[in-house]
C-alpha cells in the first residue's frame, strides 16, 4: 500500500516542478538576464549586491525607452538565483536558467565553480554568458559566448605591482598569503611572476582556509620572514584587516598590498590604523571629486542594502547590462550568437564613467575582457585615495 | 626565544575560546547525551547581537567599554532565549537519544544559517575596540583585550569545574551524567537538571560569543567554524569530560597554532582532523572518556 | 505476506514511474530534476543502510566525493570511458570506505557520527590542495560521451535502479538481520557467534561503494564538480530525504528525495533558502511525524483497514 | 557476507584436565574477577557433564551473572581459567567461546524486539549453519520449542512467555553443546513457567543437550536441576543434588531473610 503512495507523491512532486517551469511571464517583449551568484554563505553580500546593480542598470535602460532591435522595443529583467558557490548548485541554477526560464544572457556569475559549471551548459546551448570570475581557463577561442566583466589579476597587478614597487624602491623582498580559494589560486601564480619581473624577491607564498578568524600564527609566519612588503593578494577585506594588525603587533612595518582589496571601512574595521597605507587594486573611491553624484548616489542606496560600500565585482554587473544593451542595438538583434560576435566591437558607457570597449587578445587569445579604468587606491589617514588611475 | 613566547600566547588566546566553547558542548553530551550542533549557533548569535548592538550603542556617545557592557548582556539574553526555546520546543524529547537528537540539532543548523543570515545580513560585522592597548613581554606582544578574554574564559573555565565539583547543583549535574537511573532512583529531578545542564552549557557558548566578538570577524558562518574545532576538541578530549575538553582544549589550539606557523595553514586545517583520527584510533572514547 | 505483495507492487510501481519519467520528460531542465532525485535516492538509501546498525555515517559526504573525483579525473586526465571511470570510483569509494570503516567502528553513537562529520570535512579541504584536480575553483569537462546525452536520464535511473535492488536485497538477506540485530541488541548477536565487527565493516563497504556511484553518475551528470559540492551538507541533505520519507521503510528516502528535491527547485523560484527549507523538513519530520511520510501513509492506512498496520 | 568462521583467534589447545576426569563440558578453574577493588566472583571452580541441567544459584548479587559474562567471553577474567570440551577459553572473545559451543541468553530481553519471531531464530542460525540449511533449522527450533503458530510475528508483540521461548530457541538454533539460560523464568506465570521447562526438559531428552541456569525460581530449579552450584559474595558456597542444597545448613543461612528464598 506504500509503493502507490511512493508513486503519487513522487509524481505530484515532479508536476509542481514542471508546474513552475512553464513560466507565463515569458512575454516576448522582455529579455531576461540570469544571474547565478551567492546569496548565502560568506560571500552572500557580493550576491546581493550584484543582482541590485544589475536591476539598478536595468531600470534605467528601461526607463529610458528600453532596447531597441530588430524593429522591437524590449526591457531587460534580472533574475537572481544562489548558487552556494559551488558548483552542485552552479549547476542547478545552470538549468533554472537556461532550461526552465530560457534565459539567453547571463547578466553575470560569481564564483569560479558555479562559473565553471553554468559555462559547461551556456557554452553548448548558445548562451552569452557575463562573469567576474577570474579563471584564465573560462575564456579563450574555445569559449565563444564567455565574457569577464571585471578587471583580474592579468590586467590589475602589473600596474599595481609596478605602482607599488615604483612607490617604494628600496623594498626589494615580498611574503604572500592568498586564501585556498579559487580567486587565491588564480592570483597567486600571477602576482608571483610580476614580483619577480620586477626584481623583487619572493620570500614565500603561503594559503590560508577561508573562514579561519584566528590570524596571529598566520601573521607571526609571515612575519619570521622578514619581507620589505607583505602582500595579503585577494584575501577578503576583513581578514586581511585582521592579519595586518597581527602584523603591526609584532612590530612589523612596511609595504602593505592587498591586490583586490576593495573598500576601506572592512579593512579598517579589522584592522584599526594597521589599515593605514594599505594598498589595494580593485578597491572603488566614492568620495572625492572622482566620482558623479549619481555614483554617490547609487553607492549610498546599496549601503542601506549591504552595509559596505559597492565594490569593482558588484559594479561589473551594472556595466554588463550596458554592454549587452549596446551590443543588441549595434547588431539590431537579440539573438545570443549575433550578440556575442558583436560585443568585441563595441564601446559602450561604464560605471566608471567614460565608454569602453573589450579586448585580451595577447592574454586569452580571444577579445573577451572588458577594458575598464585599473584604479590604484590607498588608505591615507583612514580614508581610501585613488592614487593612480590607467584608463583604457 | 620571541616566537616561542609569541606562539604561547596565540595558543593560549584561542584554546581559551575553544574551551569555553568546548565545555558547554561536553556538558550537554554528559548530562543529556545529546549532540548539539546548535550550540555553534547559539554562540554565533550572542557574537552577532553584540556586533550588531554596540555600535548602535556606542553611537549615543556612550565609550566602547560602556557601551560593551550594555550591549554584552543583550548578546548573552538573546542567546539565551534563542536556547530555551530550542530545548523547550526540541530537544527536551529527545534526552538520551544521541542519534535522535543528532538528527534534530543538524536540522536546527540549517533553519538558523537561514534566520542568522536573513537577521544579520551577509556582511562582515566588526565590534570597534573595547579595550584598547597592548601587553609586551620577553618580546612577545599581545592585546590588552585578548589578555582579557584569555584571563576570563580560563576563570569561566576553573569556575565551572568548581562548581561542578562543589555545588549542590555540580554533584546533581555530575551524578546524573554518571549514571542516570541511579540519579533519578536517588529522587534526582532528572528534567530540572537537565534543562539546568543545557542552559549552562548555552549560557558559556553565549559568554564565549560576546568575549569573541571585538576580536574576531563576525558573521553569519562563524558558528560553523568553531562547532568544527569545539568537536574536534569534545572528540579529543572524550564527550562528556570537563577535564578532556581544558585539555584538548589548549592541545588543539596548539597543534593549530604550531601548524600555521611552521606549515602553510590550510594543512594544518587538515592536519587537525587527520589528529583527530589518530587520537581515536589510540583511544576510541578519547583521551578521558568514559568507558 | 501482505507485505511481501506491497514490496513487489512497490518497486514495480517505482522502477516504472522512474523509467517512465527518464523517458518522457524531454525538457532537459525536469531530466535534470529526474536526475538529481534518483541520485538523491541513491544517497538516501546508503545513508539509512548504515542507519539498519545503528549509526549515522556523516562519512558519507567523502566517499560520494571520492567517487566523483576518481571518475572525474579517470575520464579527463586518462580519458577512460564514463561506465569504467564510474565503477573504478566506486571500488576505490569501497576500499576508502572499508579502511575507514575497519579503523572508526571501535567507535560507537556519537563518536561514529562525529568522525564521519570530521572527515567529510577534511576530505573536501584536502581536494583543493590538489591543482590536478581543479583546486577549489572544481573539475571541468566530465563529459559522457555526446551519443548519450539524450539517454543520459535513462542511464542514471536505471543504474541507480540496480544499486537500490543491490542495498534491498542486502537489506533483506541474513546480512541485513545482522546489522539490524546489531542496531537493536548487538550482545545477542555477538552470544550467537555473529562476528559483529566485520559486519559492520562490511556495511560500511558495501554503502560506501553505492555513495562511490552517486558520486560518478553526480560528476557525470553535472560535468563540473568542486570540493563545495561534498561538505557535511551532502550527508545532511541525505539524512533529510531519509526522516521526511521514513526511515521504516527501504522507499523511505527515495520518497523522501523525490519530495525535497522537487520541493527545493520549486522553492528556488522564489529565491527561497534551501537549506532553511531542508533544515525545516528535518525539525518538522523529527517532531511531527517520527515514521516519516511512509509512517503516516501506513499508518493512515492501518485506520481505513482496521487492521494492523503493514508497515515493518 | 557474514562470517561463519571465528576470526584472529586460534582454536584453544587440547589440555587433560587432571585425573578423575569426569566427561565434563564445561570446566573452571579458580574463576575470579575483581571491579575496582569489589570481589565479584571469588576463585571458583566447578565443571559441568554433558547431558546434565546444572543450576547456578545465589542470593541477588551473588555474581551468577558475572560468572555467564565471563565464561561467555563477555567479560574477562582478572585470575583463573576455563575449559568447554577441554579447549581452553580464557580470554577468548564471545566470537570464539560460542564457536566451541558456548551459547548464553541475557537477563533481560534477549531477543530482537522489531524482528519476527522467524527472523530472531534465523539470527541464531547464521553463524554455525550453511544458508542452505537455516531455514529448515530454523523450523526445526520452532517446532521444538513450539512457536511455529507464532513464526511471522513481531517478537515485541508477543506474550512474556513466548518472548522467554523466543530468547531460548535464538540461542538453541546457533546447535550449542552448553546452553547458558540467564533467568529466563523471571517474571513469568505458572503455566508459562511450566511451558518453558517442558521445553527445557524436552531440550535436554531428545537432544541429549546441556544446560545452565541461573534462576531465581527455586521450586523450578529443584524440580528440574540435576546438581546445583550455590554462589554466595562471588564465593562457591555449597554444590551438590537439589536434595543435598535443599537440607544444607550454610545454603538456608545465606538464603534466610532474602526475599528470594521460597
Amino acid at each position: 500500500m506504500k509503493a502507490p503512495t511512493t508513486l503519487t507523491i513522487g509524481v505530484v512532486a515532479v508536476m509542481s516542478a514542471s508546474a513552475c517551469a512553464v513560466d507565463p511571464a515569458a512575454a516576448q517583449d522582455v529579455i531576461k538576464l540570469g544571474l547565478s551568484v551567492p546569496l548565502s554563505g560568506s560571500a552572500a553580500n557580493w550576491g546581493k549586491g550584484s543582482e541590485f546593480m544589475c536591476q539598478k542598470a536595468a531600470e534605467e535602460i528601461n526607463q529610458a525607452g528600453g532596447i531597441k532591435a530588430s524593429g522591437k522595443t524590449y526591457n531587460f529583467e534580472c533574475i537572481t538565483y544562489d548558487n552556494k558557490y559551488n558548483a552542485a548548485e552552479g549547476t542547478k541554477v545552470a538549468q533554472t536558467l537556461i532550461n526552465r526560464d530560457a534565459v539567453k544572457f547571463i547578466g553575470g556569475a560569481l564564483g569560479t565553480a558555479p562559473t565553471k559549471a553554468l559555462q559547461a551548459i551556456a557554452e553548448r546551448q548558445d548562451v552569452l554568458l557575463f562573469t567576474v570570475s577570474w579563471g584564465k581557463s573560462l575564456k579563450g577561442p574555445e569559449h565563444p559566448m564567455t565574457f569577464t566583466q571585471q578587471n583580474t589579476p592579468y590586467e590589475i597587478l602589473p600596474p599595481l605591482i609596478g605602482y607599488v614597487v615604483k612607490q617604494h624602491s628600496q623594498a626589494k623582498t615580498v611574503a604572500m598569503l592568498n586564501p585556498n580559494d579559487a580567486t587565491g589560486q588564480e592570483t597567486e601564480p600571477v602576482a608571483k611572476a610580476t614580483y619577480e619581473k620586477n626584481g623583487i624577491k619572493v620570500f614565500a607564498s603561503d594559503y590560508y582556509e577561508r573562514g579561519t578568524t584566528e590570524f596571529q600564527a598566520i601573521a607571526a609566519r609571515i612575519a619570521s620572514f622578514k619581507p620589505e612588503i607583505i602582500d595579503v593578494g585577494s584575501t577578503p577585506p576583513a581578514d586581511a584587516g585582521a592579519i595586518f594588525k597581527a602584523l603591526d603587533l609584532m612590530g612589523w612595518k612596511g609595504v602593505k598590498v592587498n591586490e583586490t582589496g576593495t573598500g576601506a571601512d572592512t579593512l579598517k574595521e579589522t584592522g584599526g590604523d594597521a589599515a593605514e597605507g594599505v594598498y589595494m587594486g580593485s578597491g572603488v573611491v566614492f568620495d572625492g571629486d572622482t566620482v558623479s553624484a549619481y555614483q554617490r548616489k547609487l553607492n549610498d542606496e546599496a549601503r542601506k542594502l549591504l552595509g559596505e560600500d559597492l565594490n569593482t565585482i558588484q559594479i561589473g554587473f551594472y556595466d554588463a547590462v550596458y554592454a549587452l544593451k549596446t551590443a543588441m542595438e549595434t547588431a539590431n538583434s537579440v539573438e545570443a550568437k549575433k550578440v556575442a560576435e558583436t560585443l568585441p566591437d563595441i564601446t559602450f558607457p561604464t560605471f566608471y564613467g567614460g565608454k569602453v570597449g573589450f579586448f585580451g587578445k595577447e592574454t586569452y587569445g580571444n577579445v573577451q575582457q572588458m577594458r575598464l579604468p585599473i584604479l590604484v587606491t590607498q588608505v591615507q589617514k583612514g580614508k581610501l585615495v585613488q592614487v593612480h588611475r590607467i584608463d583604457p | 626565544m620571541q616566537t616561542a613566547v609569541q606562539l604561547m600566547a596565540t595558543a593560549l588566546q584561542i584554546g581559551a575560546v575553544y574551551i569555553l566553547f568546548s565545555l558547554g558542548l561536553t556538558l550537554v553530551f554528559g548530562v543529556m547525551r545529546i549532540v548539539n550542533f546548535v550550540h555553534g549557533q547559539v554562540f554565533a548569535t550572542a557574537a552577532l547581537t553584540v556586533a550588531y548592538a554596540l555600535p548602535t550603542i556606542a553611537a549615543a556617545g556612550l565609550p566602547p567599554l560602556a557601551a560593551y557592557c550594555v550591549a554584552a548582556p543583550v548578546g548573552v539574553i538573546a542567546a539565551l532565549v534563542l536556547s530555551v526555546a530550542i530545548y523547550t520546543f526540541g530537544f527536551r524529547y529527545f534526552q538520551r537519544d544521541e542519534i535522535g537528537s543528532f538528527i534534530l540539532s543538524i536540522g536546527l543548523v540549517l533553519v538558523l544559517d537561514g534566520v542568522l543570515l536573513k537577521v544579520f545580513g551577509g556582511a562582515v560585522h566588526r565590534v570597534p575596540e573595547v579595550i584598547t592597548g597592548v601587553v609586551s613581554s620577553f618580546g612577545a606582544t599581545v592585546t590588552l583585550q585578548s589578555l582579557v578574554l584569555c584571563v576570563v574564559a580560563l576563570l569561566l573555565a576553573t569556575g565551572l569545574y568548581l562548581m561542578l565539583g562543589h555545588t549542590k547543583l555540580g554533584k546533581v549535574l555530575r551524578a546524573v551524567s554518571i549514571d542516570h537511573e541511579a540519579a533519578m532512583m536517588v529522587g534526582i529531578p532528572y528534567g530540572k537538571v537537565a534543562f539546568g545542564g543545557f542552559l549552562i552549557a548555552s549560557l558559556l557558548a553565549a559568554l564565549a560569543g560576546v568575549l569573541i566578538a571585538p576580536m574576531s570577524i563576525v558573521s553569519p558562518v562563524i558558528g560553523t567554524d568553531y562547532l568544527i574545532k569545539g568537536f574536534i576538541v569534545v572528540i579529543i578530549g572524550g564527550l562528556g569530560s570537563i577535564p578532556g575538553a581544558i585539555l584538548a582544549g589548549l592541545f588543539v589550539a596548539t597543534v593549530e597554532t604550531l601548524g600555521a606557523f611552521y606549515l602553510d595553514s590550510s594543512y594544518a586545517t587538515i592536519a587537525t582532523f587527520a589528529l583527530v583520527i589518530a587520537v581515536l584510533l589510540v583511544r576510541p572514547k578519547g583521551f578521558l572518556g568514559r568507558g | 505476506m501482505a507485505r511481501i505483495d506491497a514490496n513487489l507492487i512497490g518497486w514495480i510501481v517505482l522502477i516504472a514511474a522512474a523509467v517512465f519519467a527518464a523517458v518522457a520528460v524531454t525538457n532537459p531542465y525536469l531530466s535534470s530534476i529526474v536526475i538529481l532525485i534518483a541520485i538523491g535516492a541513491l544517497l538516501g538509501a546508503s545513508l539509512r543502510f548504515v542507519m539498519l546498525m545503528g549509526e549515522v555515517n556523516f562519512a558519507l559526504g567523502a566517499f560520494v566525493g571520492i567517487g566523483a573525483y576518481t571518475a572525474g579525473l579517470l575520464h579527463t586526465a586518462a580519458g577512460l570511458n564514463f561506465a569504467l571511470a564510474i565503477l573504478v570510483g566506486a571500488s576505490v569509494s569501497m576500499v576508502v570506505g572499508t579502511t575507514f570503516g575497519a579503523i572508526t567502528l571501535r567507535a560507537k553513537g556519537p563518536y561514529f557520527m562525529l568522525i564521519g562529520f570530521a572527515f567529510t570535512e577534511a576530505v573536501r579541504v584536502a581536494y583543493s590542495k590538489f591543482a590536478v584536480l581543479g583546486g577549489t575553483s572544481g573539475m571541468v569537462g566530465i563529459f559522457p560521451p555526446r551519443a548519450l546525452d539524450l539517454w543520459m536520464p535513462l542511464i542514471v535511473v536505471l543504474t541507480v535502479i540496480v544499486f537500490l535492488v543491490v542495498l534491498a536485497i542486502a537489506e533483506r538477506s541474513d546480512f541485513g538481520r545482522i546489522l539490524f540485530a546489531i542496531g537493536e541488541n548487538e550482545p545477542v548477536a555477538r552470544s550467537v557467534g555473529l562476528n559483529t565487527f566485520r559486519s559492520k565493516v562490511a556495511a560500511l563497504a558495501v554503502t560506501s561503494a553505492t555513495a562511490g556511484i552517486a558520486g560518478g553518475l553526480h560528476a557525470f551528470t553535472n560535468n563540473v564538480i568542486s570540493p563545495g559540492d561534498f561538505s557535511f551538507l551532502l550527508p545532511a541533505f541525505a539524512l533529510a530525504y531519509v526522516k521526511v520519507g521514513g526511515e521504516n521503510h527501504f522507499f523511505g528516502p527515495i520518497l523522501g528525495a523525490a519530495f525535497l528535491i522537487a520541493l527545493s527547485h520549486y522553492a528556488l523560484g522564489f529565491g527561497a533558502n534551501e537549506s532553511f527549507l531542508y533544515g525545516g523538513a528535518i525539525v518538522l519530520s523529527v517532531l511531527l511525524m517520527p515514521g516519516g511520510m511512509l509512517g503516516l501513509a501506513s499508518r493512515a492506512v492501518a485506520a481505513v483497514r482496521k487492521g494492523p498496520s503493514s508497515h515493518d | 557476507m557474514t562470517d561463519t568462521a571465528p576470526r584472529g583467534t586460534k582454536p584453544g589447545r587440547i589440555v587433560e584436565t587432571g585425573p578423575g576426569d569426569a566427561p565434563d563440558i564445561l570446566r573452571i578453574e579458580g574463576l575470579t574477577r575483581r571491579f575496582s577493588g569489589l570481589l565479584a566472583v571469588n576463585n571458583l571452580s566447578f565443571e559441568v557433564r554433558r547431558g546434565e541441567i546444572f543450576g547456578l544459584i545465589g542470593p541477588n548479587g551473588a555474581g551468577k551473572s558475572t560468572v555467564f559474562n565471563l565464561i561467555s567471553g563477555f567479560l574477562p577474567a582478572t585470575e583463573g581459567r576455563s575449559f568447554v570440551e577441554r579447549r581452553e577459553m580464557t580470554g577468548q572473545r564471545p566470537l570464539t567461546v560460542s564457536a566451541a559451543g558456548l551459547v548464553r541468553t541475557f537477563q533481560h530481553g534477549s531477543y530482537i524486539r522489531s524482528m519476527t519471531v522467524r527472523d530472531n531464530i534465523r539470527l541464531g542460525t547464521i553463524a554455525r549453519l550453511k544458508s542452505s540449511d537455516r531455514a529448515g533449522r530454523v523450523d526445526e527450533v520452532a517446532t521444538m520449542l513450539g512457536l511455529t503458530h507464532v513464526l511471522q510475528e513481531v517478537a515485541e508483540n508477543l506474550p512474556h512467555g513466548l518472548q522467554r521461548l523466543v530468547s531460548i530457541a535464538i540461542a538453541v538454533a546457533a546447535r550449542p553443546k552448553l546452553l547458558c539460560l540467564d533467568e529466563p523464568l523471571t517474571g513469568l506465570n505458572e503455566t508459562e513457567v511450566g511451558n518453558v521447562l517442558e521445553v527445557l526438559r524436552r531440550y535436554r531428552g531428545e537432544l541429549g543437550g546441556t544446560i545452565i541456569l541461573v534462576e531465581h525460581n527455586m521450586k523450578a530449579v529443584m524440580n528440574i536441576c540435576d546438581r546445583i552450584l550455590v554462589m554466595h559474595h562471588g564465593a562457591l558456597l555449597a554444590t551438590g543434588t537439589p536434595k543435598e542444597i535443599a537440607t544444607n545448613p550454610a545454603v538456608i543461612k545465606a538464603y534466610l531473610g532474602d526475599r528470594h528464598a521460597n
